[in-house]
């Protein structure tokens, strides 16, 4: 089995192995924000109790997922990238961190946006708002330590380290702010959890979950791909594949 | 699924209104495409500028070989 | 093992001892952060009340990231930090000598000083065995995570914003126990829930904050 | 104990993604002095910096008496002492507290720090924090803790800066000594260096920087 992961890990097999694979998830990423978007804002009823402003989580409980999400494949990534010096590692940890934090400041308005037609407030000291915001500081600190070191190899190791750093504390901080969220107001149900949301609503939310994965997949994909060729640009596969002009 | 949507009958003007919260679920979606865009953008650029040093590479490496004669 | 333990604790007390600025600036910080409120909110003594153990912790917290920034830079100066790294010693071990060093020099007189500031906070004097309990775990907590943070950026010259941001986020939840542990005891409740909290963090710091400081020291020389 | 200390095989260094040098494979004997050549940035720091573990290899192998390094680490960094351009001295203590915090962290005896100093000649100002001392006398301070380190390998990066006369004639005394005991020694230093009855052997990287095709040994 091992074999695979070595074999995946030269920059050259990822590289036509993204290659290929890159264009069928764009079209299925394509298909289901479509679908979903269209069943979300069009077939799904209104809810009873939020009118029609509760189709804002089919934007904002995606992006949470995706912001969370993220970080645990950096965190991934920088572990492997510690134990086994694997360079993909490295760089697909790398290209995630910048779409992390836009998902996370994603999920942040959104949830503010949402917020205000409940509450009248355009921040609401909500646990889970309060824990997206905390985890936004992570990912600029871990972008900004990345770049701050002079030797890049010194700032991807630093980088790393700073994740599984977060990552251990991830969960410290989402129950330390639950437990202070309820501490400091009167047990109320968390203003977040998405109601218990009939079957049609459903739908729509998983496929845009789905769709947002694929959205990030695809772009780290590529954009892993281009920091292939900018690192390998003096091999010799990408000469050759700069003549049959094949990048 | 073949329950007609229930959107049908809305016009097209009471489908935009959202129930009146047509700027918070509007505003959401437009930030929503906003920042895919701009990751899509980014990635797009992104491939673009590797792929002019890669060339540019070449290039170099391309003049060093025929200077050394080889 | 433990004598050179030992040894580093020894060693940067003294130097401690020498350079009175070391650990004198983060205890004028810590008293000038808590004056500020009461000049910034108004003298009015329950609001003050009310305030005060958020004030007190934050205040310890930002004092406490002040003093961890120079942690490993002279150190890393003047090369004694390449000796202990070649020492053969076990780094963990070192790092935590250090760390313990710095909490003597800065932790505890922070603690000791924070009931004086209670006073000027108005804070009830029953609650003060509570907040110097939530201090002690907490401020020894917080040198470990920001040792952290002072490993990694210690080969920048102007790391100071840059540790803030990596390290403030990991310090909320001794922040959240911390103060609310003061604001329990203020209303009279129980503290057990809070200080156990904080121990336990406090455990989980000093059995993983010198594995990641030790990791971020090899890297310094890539 | 086969007389065959450190072997180096097919070394690769680079910064950032410059390579400094590659193919380089030597090996040193007990006794043996070896002197590295090479104008600035040609990598005798880091050379000597990867030597000593600080600076991690991705490409070839260093062995300490016959087993690999990663694996014989410890063993390695117990006798082996690195003495680089900063003196590793903490300004604000006194050279007697400095060589006894090395000492306690090496577990070396009293009895051999106060040889030392006697050795290096710092006796006067031993209890002066180091602040107040010429460079001289802190370099003297670094060769004092190379001696209570009884290292057998010593790494040595420009060990004569900041030296006068009669500081060049003690380090050159120093390494024959520690060669004529068993020991072996690295340097790099841009003054001229003799060790009487001691065939200094010498490492050009810059021969290494051209030839590149692996064949860089160690020449007399």
């Amino acid at each position: 089995m091992f074999q695979w992961f070595h074999r995946l890990a030269s920059l050259k097999n990822f590289y036509r192995l993204a290659e290929i694979i890159t264009p069928w998830l764009t079209v299925i990423c394509a298909g289901l924000l479509a679908v979903g978007l269209y069943r979300g804002l069009v077939v799904a009823p209104t809810d009873y109790e939020q009118g029609e402003s509760y189709r804002i989580i089919y934007v904002h409980v995606p992006s949470a997922w995706m912001s969370m999400f993220i970080y645990m494949v950096i965190a991934f990534c920088s572990a492997i990238y510690l134990i086994w010096k694997m360079k993909l590692a490295d760089i697909v940890a790398q290209v995630s961190a910048p779409m992390g934090a836009a998902f996370t400041f994603l999920a942040l308005s959104t949830g503010s946006l949402w917020g205000k037609p409940m509450w009248g407030t355009w921040w609401e000291w909500d646990a889970r708002l309060t824990s997206e915001l905390i985890l936004l500081f992570l990912y600029i600190g871990y972008m900004a330590l990345r770049n701050a070191l002079d030797s890049p190899a010194a700032g991807a190791k630093a980088a790393a380290i700073l994740a599984l750093v977060g990552v251990v504390n991830i969960p410290i901080i989402h129950y330390s702010v639950e437990w202070w969220n309820t501490l400091h107001q009167p047990a109320s149900i968390t203003k977040f959890d998405t109601p218990s949301i009939h079957i049609s609503m459903l739908i729509p939310l998983l496929l845009m979950a789905l769709g947002f994965k694929l959205f990030y997949l695809v772009n780290m994909l590529s954009k892993t791909r281009s920091v292939i060729l900018e690192r390998e640009a003096s091999t010799s596969w990408v000469r050759s594949r700069l003549q049959e002009n094949k990048l | 699924m073949g329950a007609k949507p229930v959107a049908g009958e809305q016009t097209v003007k009471e489908f935009f209104a959202m129930g009146g919260y047509a700027f918070y679920v509007w505003m959401s979606f437009g930030l929503t495409f906003v920042v895919m865009a701009a990751i899509t953008l980014s990635t797009v650029l992104q491939r673009k500028q590797a792929i002019r040093l890669v060339k540019r590479k070449a290039q170099i490496n391309s003049n060093s070989d025929s200077v050394s004669g080889q | 093992m433990i004598k050179s333990f030992i040894a580093v604790l020894r060693r940067d007390l003294l130097v401690a001892a020498r350079r009175r600025s070391d650990w004198l600036n983060p205890l004028v910080f810590y008293v000038i952060v808590v004056t500020l409120f009461p000049l910034g909110i108004g003298p009015d003594g329950d609001l003050l009340r009310q305030i005060a153990p958020g004030v007190l912790w934050v205040a310890a917290l930002l004092a406490t990231l002040l003093a961890i920034e120079g942690l490993f830079r002279s150190d890393y100066d003047d090369g004694s930090l390449e000796q202990l790294v070649l020492s053969g010693q076990p780094l963990t071990v070192l790092v935590l000598a250090k760390v313990l060093a710095h909490w003597l020099i800065t932790g505890l007189p922070l603690l000791l000083l924070s009931p004086l500031m209670a006073i000027i906070l108005q804070l009830n004097l029953t609650s003060i065995p509570a907040l110097l309990a939530s201090l002690l775990l907490g401020t020894l907590t917080l040198s470990l995570i920001g040792a952290i943070g002072a490993a990694l950026t210690v080969s920048l010259r102007r790391g100071g914003v840059l540790l803030a941001l990596l390290i403030l986020p990991l310090f909320i939840p001794v922040l959240i126990f911390g103060s609310s542990a003061v604001i329990a005891a203020e209303g009279g409740f129980a503290v057990e829930g809070q200080l156990s909290l904080l121990g336990a963090l406090c455990l989980l710091a000093v059995a993983f904050a010198p594995l990641a400081i030790a990791a971020s020291l090899r890297i310094i020389w890539e | 104990m086969n007389n065959l200390l450190l072997q180096v095989s097919d070394l690769a260094l680079f910064r950032g993604e410059r390579c400094l040098f590659s193919g380089l494979s030597f090996s040193l004997e007990s006794g043996q002095v070896l002197q590295l050549h090479g104008e600035n940035g040609s990598g005798k720091t880091s050379l000597i910096r990867a030597l000593c573990t600080l600076l991690p290899i991705e490409q070839g192998e260093i062995a300490w008496r016959g087993n690999l390094l990663p694996a014989a680490r410890d063993q390695y960094l117990s006798e082996m002492c690195y003495v680089g351009h900063s003196e590793a001295i903490k300004a604000d203590l006194s050279p007697r507290e400095n060589l006894a915090f090395t000492a306690t962290l090496l577990n070396a005896s009293d009895a051999t720090v106060n040889s030392a100093v006697e050795r290096v000649g710092l006796t006067g100002q031993n209890d002066l924090p180091c602040r107040h001392l010429s460079a001289g006398q802190r370099r003297r301070v670094a060769l004092a803790r190379l001696l209570i380190s009884e290292a057998t390998l010593w790494l040595l990066d420009e060990p004569l800066t900041a030296l006068d006369g009669h500081g060049r004639k003690l380090v050159e005394q120093l390494i024959g000594e520690h060669a004529n005991a068993g020991g072996a020694v690295i340097f790099t230093t841009h003054q001229p260096l003799t060790v009487n009855a001691i065939e200094i052997l010498s490492l050009n990287l810059d021969a290494l920087q051209s030839a590149n095709d692996g064949s860089g040994g160690a020449s007399p």
